[in-house]
């Protein structure tokens, strides 16, 4: 394969002929006032006014969707009996799924000592943290009472009533307010350094201030960078364990219920998988234009590109594994539910969106991804990855409406339709993440700058043999 | 080059924080307490009716029982409000020019209802039931307290779901014979002042089947005594060492309770008070 | 919290003065909201006001009418009504009403603080001024009273809260009802507080008054020679009273005429009846006496429309029943339009209405006559020989609505068989005055045209809607100078008369009428006239010497002439029983039927395409457009809700190449319509259905205004049963049917043909998906009487009818055993009261198929008991109706001539309920007596529990569906169930608040609940006592020894959801001969 | 705290983290304690030339995971088998696996978060305004590209004269005085 690229390419590191994580010819100083520059400049890009306001705009749709709804009721949306579920748990399985790939980047990754995941852990982390509050925002408006949501909450009232703990439903609450808390620590923790550097670098007096409070007074001293360290690696072992337990909490929405088509084993890894799957189409997606809009070639190169496309290939692979899997088990069951529900997913009168699912998720992706060039071809990945996001949506879409919509009891069978306001509320989330992700990308620094200064090679402490057995003799 | 912050800044940001953190868990508290507070529960508020009714006045008084105006208690859900017509049974002889008593004229004339404010006033989901209560030995006070020291009407408990599941997760604490069900200054038996218990017939109307008196049933003479010798065989363990104390020997099914926790055990068993975890199930309220 | 809330308790302590409130407040709720954002292409309803503002009289209506034609008002009409509208831009119309607009406040309030900070409103007591003596608020009162309707009166006991009638049953006390109801009967209670009511008496547009009317009419009428000129136009009279009055009415205005109308009359049989027999006889059949019961198009199990529903089903099921060394009953049905009867029958065949004629002459002509249809020659020589088989043990049952051919051959076959006197006996008609009512019509309208007419009176009757359309009952009416009408409802015939007079409800007036079998049943008033209103007795007195005479009074007049005895006594006797003792008619001897005259025997068909008019089987003749529950309720058979459509065959259907659920248009000598096309398992072929009582205008009200298309259109006086040489073609677009359940379009046709388990035997699509998965998952389960005979657990081991353990792989359908749980014995259901040694209640239900008629009657029932609102026809469309309780109809085998199954379908309160776990705020848990109870003020709403529910059986209030606004619907409510507002899950709660009562009288009196205490609302109902609830660990209750039943059994039960609620498989009696 | 008056140590700037680990080692066993280096990115061997090695962050987490599972799992079973017992679809009221989940995402919520605020809270962040602020050249280098060794005033064997010579024996940038 590694015939096939152009040797004389200057990101190709030759001893490996793999794409170099950061562009040849960057020091210190470079990386920061790179990234610091976007941030800190006063030349804000028209460009970025506009995405903004396309964000905002479509974001809209959320509020005005939402008005509606609160005023009439869910029943605006599609929901009905036997399709008691629609759009707004798609949407959110889909969003919370987007979410786990920043996790993985920034926890997992960290942990395998992957470092080619600093220059994009800063933005899959905030990918996570937009996803995440996009995600949140349905199961609170999908409740028929969502001023009362907050019952799913323990806390001490006066009808001395609690949450119902056998409920995946009160699993969630739990699992996705620990998603959302830890993420968004673990991105403001990995930013104080980096907001150091901006409240240093920072000219404006107000910058200089926010920044400042921001950074907490972070001064880089050694032993806060250890402690620093410890509590980064420890977020990371436990954000692990909790991304994985996230998406499989999410899986037992479904796979704790009785409905066939739920009702599986092989949910929680398929999930999970397919979490992470679309959750690097989404970094794709993000990545590629904004490489390209802010000139971050050099720190956002091929290889990552690359890597996050083999991630995707191995993913997609499990989630290929898991339909294969669905499909085996309602013939191996020997259960008539199963049977029938993978027969009315396939030929029922909702099959197009089963046939687009494999279309999107394994047809297209799962052929092309074995080749290394369309790996590092970007406008291919971009476009994979936006096929790839189309299928994951598709998969819920499959898992909620055609498992319900014929169940158990054939008098029940009823169909699924969504309206316009759930169009509205599903593409205002959208317009919601672009907008908050604009922002984040204005005001925050997309790449994280220590660690991004780690991986140049001026990293190196040189030192003498002497010195050297000095220290091993004190330490000992 | 210099610092960007103050050298105060460092307590200022600190104690922020902490503050933040006072706030937060005060915020916390204070709705915690909200939510149980007279302001929501209307514990104690008298509000403005068309007429200043004493119960304290009727009931203490002039000595008017619960069920002359509350007629239905022992019969329906609803303990009923009297009609005009309650009040105008006495009112059209006595006190026929008061100016207080102007709007129960007034409606008595024109046929339009006085229009009182409800004191007790539960959700509309919650279906409580008088009737139940009344004749499974619940004494009005034990709800509404000191009717007959209020001079205006108030609501004395907070009525909500937790002080309602306080008595059905342990009724015994507030069961009562039905005797002294509208007893407004029942307070249960102590060691001073004992209640004695006889289960009479068995079958019957829960209200009749048990006799309670508070005062001494062997000492009362030989007319109870003979009374409530009946039926019953001898040989009540209780009994046995009140005998000698009284001289005369006591109904041989007499029990003596000086607690409320014994009587609330005898009668929780007698009146076939159902189980907590039935009292409790959401259906005994909410239908 | 406050958004739950049972209206109606603040009302309880209501006293006097209501009727005026509510007379005011009903007066601002009937004028329509302004709508000023609807598009300005499109009309609102202020400019509707605007255009007809100024116009009095007839020329407002006329105006009104001239609107109705205008496509905008039509898209207006759909907006508008039903009012929780949301397909199209009708969602936009009440935008932020005051009530949407207090509701976010509200919601926002809620969500600054927690839930015990919001704080309730104050609320007001109103007590009496003298409170009846009588009266405990809280604990219901019951009077006994009936429903007249033009078969004969349905007796009924009625509810009363606090002397608001608030639940319409049968009369347990009545020898032909025994406590049993149906469908409409149910419903009568909604007619009542419908809140579009006529509420005035208008004259020529304007408010007048009663008086007025009467001195008018009376001074007018004095003016006659003999009355010369007056005609009255009433519905079918079954009132001795309204008869008698007309007697003497007769007597002093010997010129006055009486035609009585309904469109859906038993004309058919009164002129075979005349034909036969010399004069006019009801028939009247003992179902419990006959082995073989044929059918000719009679529906007797569909409801009231046939005359004796109630005895009939009750006997029929009874006979039907299987028990072991009991005979069972075989029913033959030969129809067309598919009904619940013909599906019940063991043998159905589907014949075009001339066929039926020709089939039922054929039968009574013996074998002799051959028939074209191979099917019909068959099944006609089966069932011959059947009858001959069973002489004097057998029935048949010619339909009201057959032609008179079929009549005359069922009179001629009951006695040439020896039924008569056995199984069928004649009697004098419950109508006091019987008439051929289409001729009388006929006659009336050319006096009309003829300008003989000075007065027409109609009492009750909307002739401007339901005459035959050649009669041009229109234009005959302009010609009469002065019309009066008196209707409950300011309908098509009201709003163009004179004079019009509000009418009161039965539960509003003192009247009488007969039953079935003649007895008599005294109808006495329930509330005061909500509306003030008078009735027919009323108009009538007008005209006689006394004409303030109250109905009371003329009542007790006629009642003296049929109560025996002391008459103070007996008179209160009626009034509680109910019924008048001795009044049931008598048989009457007839003598041999004369054959009928060959030219009307000879009704062949052309061989065209035919059109049968029905009534329809939720709204019959379309008198209960208005009521909100008949519309919403699924129609037998079709599960059509809100609509009426031409109903064909798949056959027809293809050959004359129309789009299920697509546009179309009859013709039919001219007069056209359009219509929506539904294809029906099992109807004939070249045969076209249609429902009457369906395309009401404006004037119906608010929920049964456009509501389908109008059928009478098409009737013509000459053939008013079934017409030949319709015509229909197709046009653009689709309709989008309103269909509940089972086959629901989209899980029929093309879809259908897939069939897993033989994949090739359906290449036609011909058989239903659901039908067949049905069967498939043991949801079903039916035997022959020959199979249960050889094997009486067949339900667990299979048989032709139960697929257990043959389909699948599993042991599908069986319940697992309880050691094969993870915590067999987490919860125990067999707990002993520690005082009384007592075991505790258990409860639950069992259902048999066997009985069971898919008549509807328990889900109006229901409906009534526990408040469930009606959601519109949209709402139904997307799969959202709230009834509590459904029939689930599955169609078996090939959709032409298909099995079908019936089975109610309610929360089965399952022990280890899946709703109950995934529930996160422990918003439906399970009591310790077994019930699976919703805590309507704990949820939030995600429905989860609906999701894991596998019977489907929860509601959910996506909308705000309860109608916390309209005055008189806050009468009607059972103060004793929550009203749910939106946001909320519901579902069958067993009747939770009549268990609760009952257990509060038992723990009061000291014993154990008894057997029968508690009567779930569709038990009550049940007209063929299918539903039994009881206790089930009292070994010696009704439920459970019908769980003891080998035929019992849990529907998949294969989940170890362990329902409560079982069913007892079905087992038929098939001919051999036809199997 | 009334402001603290004087020196607080003399910071030398270096170019290289080799140049600031030689120094700071050499610091180190010439007998100075109180010092901290300060770099833009953690440089593990000038940890080690401090002798840093432990820090006590694992630890707080360690017992902030098993506060929140034993919060969670307390919890939930008080709920369930004591302050309200229900019958929920036949299942035991201590449904115990179902509970597992909740605890288990506490245990990560208060792990986290203590490490989180642990770190914090043991680094003495947050802290605004810091001595070292005020040489001329810490913000300019420290946080982007220069390392820097501060001996501190408090070490017994700090001397302002002798400290500064035993720092300018080393390639550095520069040496300040750093003010309090």
């Amino acid at each position: 394969m590694a015939t096939k690229v152009p040797l004389n390419d200057p990101m190709i590191d030759p001893r490996t002929g793999e794409y170099a994580v950061i562009a040849p010819g960057h020091n210190f100083k470079s990386v920061t006032q790179k990234i610091a520059g976007i941030v800190l400049t006063s030349n804000t890009p028209l460009g970025w006014f506009f995405g903004l306001m396309l964000g905002g705009a479509v974001a809209t749709g959320v509020v005005i969707g939402c008005t509606w709804l609160f005023l009439k009721g869910v029943g605006i949306w599609g929901v009905t009996i036997p399709g008691a579920w629609g759009f707004a748990i798609i949407n959110f399985v889909w969003w919370i799924g987007i979410g786990h790939a920043g996790t993985l980047i920034s926890a997992i990754l960290l942990l395998f000592k992957q470092t080619w995941r600093n220059s994009i852990n800063r933005f899959a982390e905030a990918m996570t943290i937009f996803a995440v509050v996009c995600a949140g925002t349905f199961p609170l408006i999908h409740v028929g009472r969502p001023w009362l949501a907050y019952w799913l909450f323990p806390y001490p009232n006066t009808m001395n009533v609690w949450p119902q703990f056998r409920s995946p439903l009160a699993w969630d609450v739990f699992a996705v307010s620990t998603y959302a808390t830890i993420s968004i620590v673990f991105w403001y923790v990995g930013m104080i350094p980096d907001f150091g550097t901006l409240r240093d670098r920072a000219t404006m007096p107000f910058a200089k201030y926010m920044y400042g409070l921001l950074s907490l007074g972070w001064r880089g001293s050694t032993r806060h960078w250890i402690r620093y360290e410890s509590a980064s690696l420890l977020l990371a072992g436990l954000s692990t364990p909790l991304v994985l337990s996230v998406h499989t909490v999410i899986s037992f929405d479904f796979a704790v219920a009785a409905l066939a088509g739920w009702h599986t084993t092989i949910f929680p890894p398929y999930f999970v998988a397919g979490a992470i799957y679309s959750g690097f189409a989404m970094v794709l997606t993000l990545a590629i234009p904004i490489r390209k809009f802010y000139h971050l070639e050099d720190m956002v190169t091929l290889r990552h590109l690359d890597n996050m496309a083999k991630v995707m290939l191995g993913t997609g692979g499990i989630v290929a594994y898991g339909y294969g899997m669905e499909v085996f088990m309602s013939w191996y069951s020997a259960s008539h539910w199963e049977f029938f529900m993978m027969w009315n997913r396939m030929f029922g009168p909702m099959g197009w969106a089963y046939w687009i699912l494999i279309l999107t998720n394994i047809a297209i992706p799962l052929t092309s991804l074995w080749s290394r060039k369309l790996r590092v071809n970007v406008t291919y990945l971009f476009v994979l990855s936006l096929i790839v996001n189309t299928g994951m949506w598709f998969e819920r879409f499959v898992i909620v409406v055609t498992s319900l919509y014929r169940d158990y009891l054939p008098s029940s069978w009823g169909t699924y339709r969504a309206t316009k306001w759930d169009y509205m509320i599903y593409v205002g989330t959208m317009g919601l993440f672009t907008f908050l992700f604009f922002l984040f990308v204005r005001f925050l620094p997309m790449i994280p700058m220590s660690e991004i200064r780690m991986m140049l090679p001026q990293t190196k402490v040189k030192r003498g043999g002497s010195d050297a057995a000095s220290v091993v003799e004190e330490r000992v | 080059m210099a610092q960007v912050f103050d050298r105060s800044s460092n307590a200022l940001v600190r104690f922020s924080l902490v503050l933040t953190g006072l706030i937060v868990i005060s915020l916390g508290v204070a709705l915690d307490q909200l939510q149980r507070s007279p302001w929501v529960t209307r514990q104690g508020q008298r509000p403005d009716q068309p007429v200043p009714f004493s119960h304290k006045h009727h009931v203490e008084g002039l000595g008017l029982q619960c069920q002359y105006c509350h007629t239905q208690v022992e019969k329906a859900a609803y303990a009923g409000i009297p009609p005009t017509k309650t009040c105008i049974n006495c009112h059209a002889q006595i006190w026929t020019n008061a100016a207080l008593l102007e709007p129960v004229r007034q409606s008595w004339a024109t046929g339009a209802s006085i229009q009182w404010i409800r004191v007790h006033d539960l959700p509309d989901y919650v279906y409580f039931n008088h009737d139940i209560h009344v004749n499974k030995g619940i004494g009005c006070a034990s709800c509404h307290g000191r009717v007959d020291e209020m001079p205006l009407m108030y609501q004395q408990n907070t009525l909500q779901m937790e002080w309602c599941l306080n008595c059905h997760r342990n009724p015994g604490v507030n069961l009562r014979p039905v005797s002294e069900i509208y007893n407004m200054s029942w307070a249960g038996p102590s060691t001073d002042k004992p209640v004695w218990c006889s289960s009479t017939v068995k079958g019957g109307a829960t209200a009749q089947n048990v006799s309670c008196t508070t005062t001494n049933p062997g000492a009362n003479g030989p007319e109870v005594a003979m009374l409530e010798n009946g039926p019953h065989g001898p040989g009540r363990t209780e009994s046995a060492d009140l005998g000698p104390l009284m001289g005369v020997a006591i109904p041989a099914s007499y029990q003596k309770f000086t607690s409320q926790a014994e009587l609330g055990k005898y009668l929780t068993a007698q009146y076939h008070i159902r189980t907590p975890n039935e009292l409790s199930s959401c259906e005994t309220c909410h239908r | 919290m406050k958004t739950i809330g049972n209206a109606t308790t603040g009302n309880n302590l209501m006293g006097t003065g209501t009727d005026d409130t509510m007379a005011d407040t009903k007066a601002q709720a009937g004028q329509p909201v302004v709508v000023t954002q609807i598009a300005k292409a499109k009309l609102t309803l202020a400019q509707v006001q605007a255009k007809l503002d100024g116009q009095t009289g007839k020329r407002f209506w006329k105006n009104l009418d001239e609107l109705a034609d205008t496509p905008e008002f039509h898209e207006l009409m759909a907006e508008e009504f039903p009012r929780q509208s949301m397909g199209g831009s009708g969602e936009w119309v009440d935008a932020v009403s005051r009530r949407g607009f207090l509701k976010v406040m509200g919601a926002s309030l809620a969500l600054a603080g927690l839930a015990g900070c919001t704080k309730q409103p104050d609320e007001p007591i109103y007590p009496y001024i003298k409170q009846p003596e009588d009266l405990v608020l809280g604990k219901p009162m019951y009077f006994a009273t009936a429903y007249p309707f033009p078969t004969g009166a349905i007796p009924v006991l009625v509810k009363s809260d606090a002397f608001r009638p608030i639940k319409v049953d049968g009369n347990p006390e009545h020898p032909m009802a025994k406590g049993k109801s149906d469908a409409m009967t149910q419903a009568t209670l909604l007619d009542m507080y419908d809140p579009d009511r006529s509420q005035h008496v208008i004259y020529r547009g304007q408010n007048s008054d009663w008086g007025k009317f009467q001195s008018e009419f009376a001074t007018a009428v004095k003016k006659t020679s003999g009355g010369q000129g007056v005609y009255f136009l009433s519905e079918t009279i079954t009132s001795p009273t309204l008869a008698a009055q007309w007697k003497q009415v007769q007597a002093a205005y010997p010129q006055a005429k009486l035609v009585q109308w309904e469109p859906v009359n038993q004309d058919s049989s009164r002129a075979a009846s005349k034909a036969a027999f010399g004069s006019y006889v009801d028939a009247q059949y003992k179902l419990d006496e006959a082995d073989v019961i044929v059918s000719l198009d009679a529906d007797f199990l569909g409801g009231i429309g046939h005359p004796g529903f109630l005895p009939l089903a009750a006997a029929y099921s009874e006979g039907h029943r299987y028990e072991a060394g009991k005979g069972m009953n075989r029913l033959y049905v030969v129809e067309s339009m598919p009904t619940v009867t013909g599906f019940k029958a063991e043998h159905r065949l589907g014949l075009k209405p001339s066929e039926i004629a020709q089939f039922a002459t054929a039968l009574a002509n013996g074998s002799s006559v051959t028939l074209s249809n191979p099917d019909a020659q068959k099944f006609l020589t089966a069932l011959l020989a059947d009858l001959k088989k069973n002489g004097g043990k057998c029935v048949v049952i010619p339909g009201e609505q057959a032609s008179p051919a079929v009549h005359a051959a069922a009179y001629a076959l009951n006695s040439s068989l020896g039924n008569v006197g056995k199984t069928v006996v004649y009697t004098d008609t419950v109508n006091p005055m019987p008439s051929e009512q289409v001729a009388d019509l006929k006659a009336l309208v050319a006096d009309m045209n003829a300008g003989k007419v000075q007065w027409l009176v109609m009492l009750g009757v909307n002739p401007m809607y339901t005459a035959p359309a050649d009669l041009e009952f229109a234009t005959a009416f302009e010609k009469v100078p002065v019309t009066a009408h008196l209707g409950t409802h300011l309908d098509e015939t009201g709003s163009l008369s004179t004079w019009h007079i509000n009418k009161t409800h039965y539960l509003e007036s003192w009247s009488d009428a007969r039953a079935y079998d003649g007895t008599i049943s005294i109808i006495q008033p329930m509330i005061d006239p909500l509306y003030g209103g008078k009735s027919s007795h009323d108009v009538l007195q007008t005209l006689l010497d006394d004409p303030q005479k109250s109905a009371y009074d003329a009542v007790q007049a006629t009642a003296k002439t049929y109560i025996s005895g002391d008459f103070a006594t007996g008179w209160r006797k009626a009034l509680h029983d109910g019924w008048v003792e001795g009044t049931a008619f008598a048989a009457k001897t007839v003598g041999t039927p004369k054959a009928m005259t060959s030219a009307a025997a000879a009704a062949t068909s052309t061989g065209g395409l035919e059109i049968a008019f029905r009534p329809d089987p939720s709204l019959y003749d379309g008198r209960f457009a208005n009521v909100g529950w008949l519309q919403e309720l699924p129609k037998q058979v079709t599960s059509l809700s809100w609509d009426n459509a031409a109903l064909m065959s798949f056959r027809t259907q293809e050959t004359l190449k129309l789009d299920e659920n697509g546009k179309a248009e009859i013709e039919l000598n001219g007069r056209k319509v359009v219509v929506p096309v539904l294809v029906v398992p099992g109807h004939p072929d070249n045969v076209i259905t249609v429902y009457l009582g369906h395309g009401r205008r404006v004037e119906a009200g608010r929920v049964g205004a456009g509501v389908g298309f109008n059928a009478y259109t098409l009737r013509t006086a000459d053939s008013p049963l079934y017409a030949d040489g319709a015509k229909i073609t197709k046009l653009d677009g689709t309709y989008d049917l309103c269909v509940t359940k089972v086959h629901n379009i989209e899980h029929r046709g093309a879809f259908a043909q897939h069939d897993l388990e033989k994949p090739l035997s359906d290449k036609e699509g011909t058989y239903s998906l659901a039908g067949h998965e049905a069967m498939e998952r043991s949801i079903i389960r039916y035997a022959t009487l020959e199979e249960v005979k050889k094997n009486p657990d067949f339900a667990h081991e299979g048989a032709s009818g139960t697929l257990v353990n043959k389909v699948g792989y599993g042991p599908q359908g069986e319940t697992p055993k309880k050691d094969e749980s993870f915590f067999p014995d987490a919860w125990n259901y067999e707990k002993q009261d520690a005082s009384s040694l007592q075991m505790q209640n258990a409860w639950g239900m069992s259902i048999d198929l066997n009985s069971c008629i898919g008549c509807n009657a328990c889900i109006v029932s229901c409906y009534a008991e526990n408040n469930i609102p009606v959601v519109g026809r949209e709402q139904v469309k997307v799969g959202r109706n709230m009834q509590w309780l459904r029939i689930d109809t599955y169609f078996e085998g090939d959709l032409d001539a298909p099995k079908a199954h019936f089975q109610p379908m309610a929360c089965q309160h399952c022990e280890n309920a899946g709703c109950e776990q995934v529930c996160p705020v422990g918003a439906t848990v399970h009591t310790p007596e077994g019930l699976n109870t919703m805590v309507y003020n704990r949820c939030v709403g995600t429905r989860y529990c609906s999701n894991n529910c596998p019977y489907k059986v929860r509601r959910f209030n996506f909308l705000l569906y309860s109608d916390y606004d309209t005055e008189s619907l806050k009468f009607m409510r059972n103060p004793d169930v929550t009203v749910r507002s939106r946001g909320v899950m519901e579902k069958c709660s067993y009747c939770v608040q009549r268990i609760e009562s009952a257990k509060i009288t038992a723990d009061k009196e000291n014993r154990a609940i008894r057997d029968g205490d508690i009567v779930t609302a569709c038990q009550q109902a049940c007209p063929t006592n299918a539903i039994v609830f009881g206790n089930i660990n009292d070994k010696a209750s009704k439920v459970a020894k019908r769980k003891a039943e080998e035929r019992d059994y849990p529907v998949l039960a294969d989940l170890n959801f362990r329902p409560r609620t079982t069913y007892t498989a079905g087992v038929i009696n098939p001919n051999p001969e036809l199997a | 705290m009334p402001p603290r008056e004087g020196i607080y140590g003399l910071l030398a700037e270096f170019n290289t983290p080799t140049e600031l680990v030689e120094a700071t080692e050499a610091a180190r066993h010439a007998g100075y304690r109180r010092m901290e280096c300060y770099t833009p990115y953690p440089v593990e061997e000038a940890a080690e030339a401090l002798h840093f090695h432990k820090t006590r962050v694992p630890l707080v987490c360690l017992l902030g995971g098993l506060m929140g599972v034993t919060t969670a799992y307390l919890m939930e079973t008080w709920i369930n088998v004591w302050a309200y017992p229900l019958n929920i679809a036949g299942r035991p009221l201590f449904s115990w696996p179902a509970f597992i989940i909740p605890a288990y995402e506490w245990t990560i919520l208060f792990a986290g978060l203590s490490a989180a605020f642990g770190m914090i809270a043991l680094n003495g962040m947050p802290q605004l305004y810091h001595p070292v602020f005020n040489a001329p050249n810490f913000r300019n280098g420290a946080t982007t590209d220069k390392f820097f060794l501060c001996l501190e005033a408090v070490d017994p064997q700090f001397s302002l004269t002798e400290t500064r010579k035993f720092l300018e024996q080393f390639p550095a940038v520069s040496v300040v005085e750093v003010d309090h």
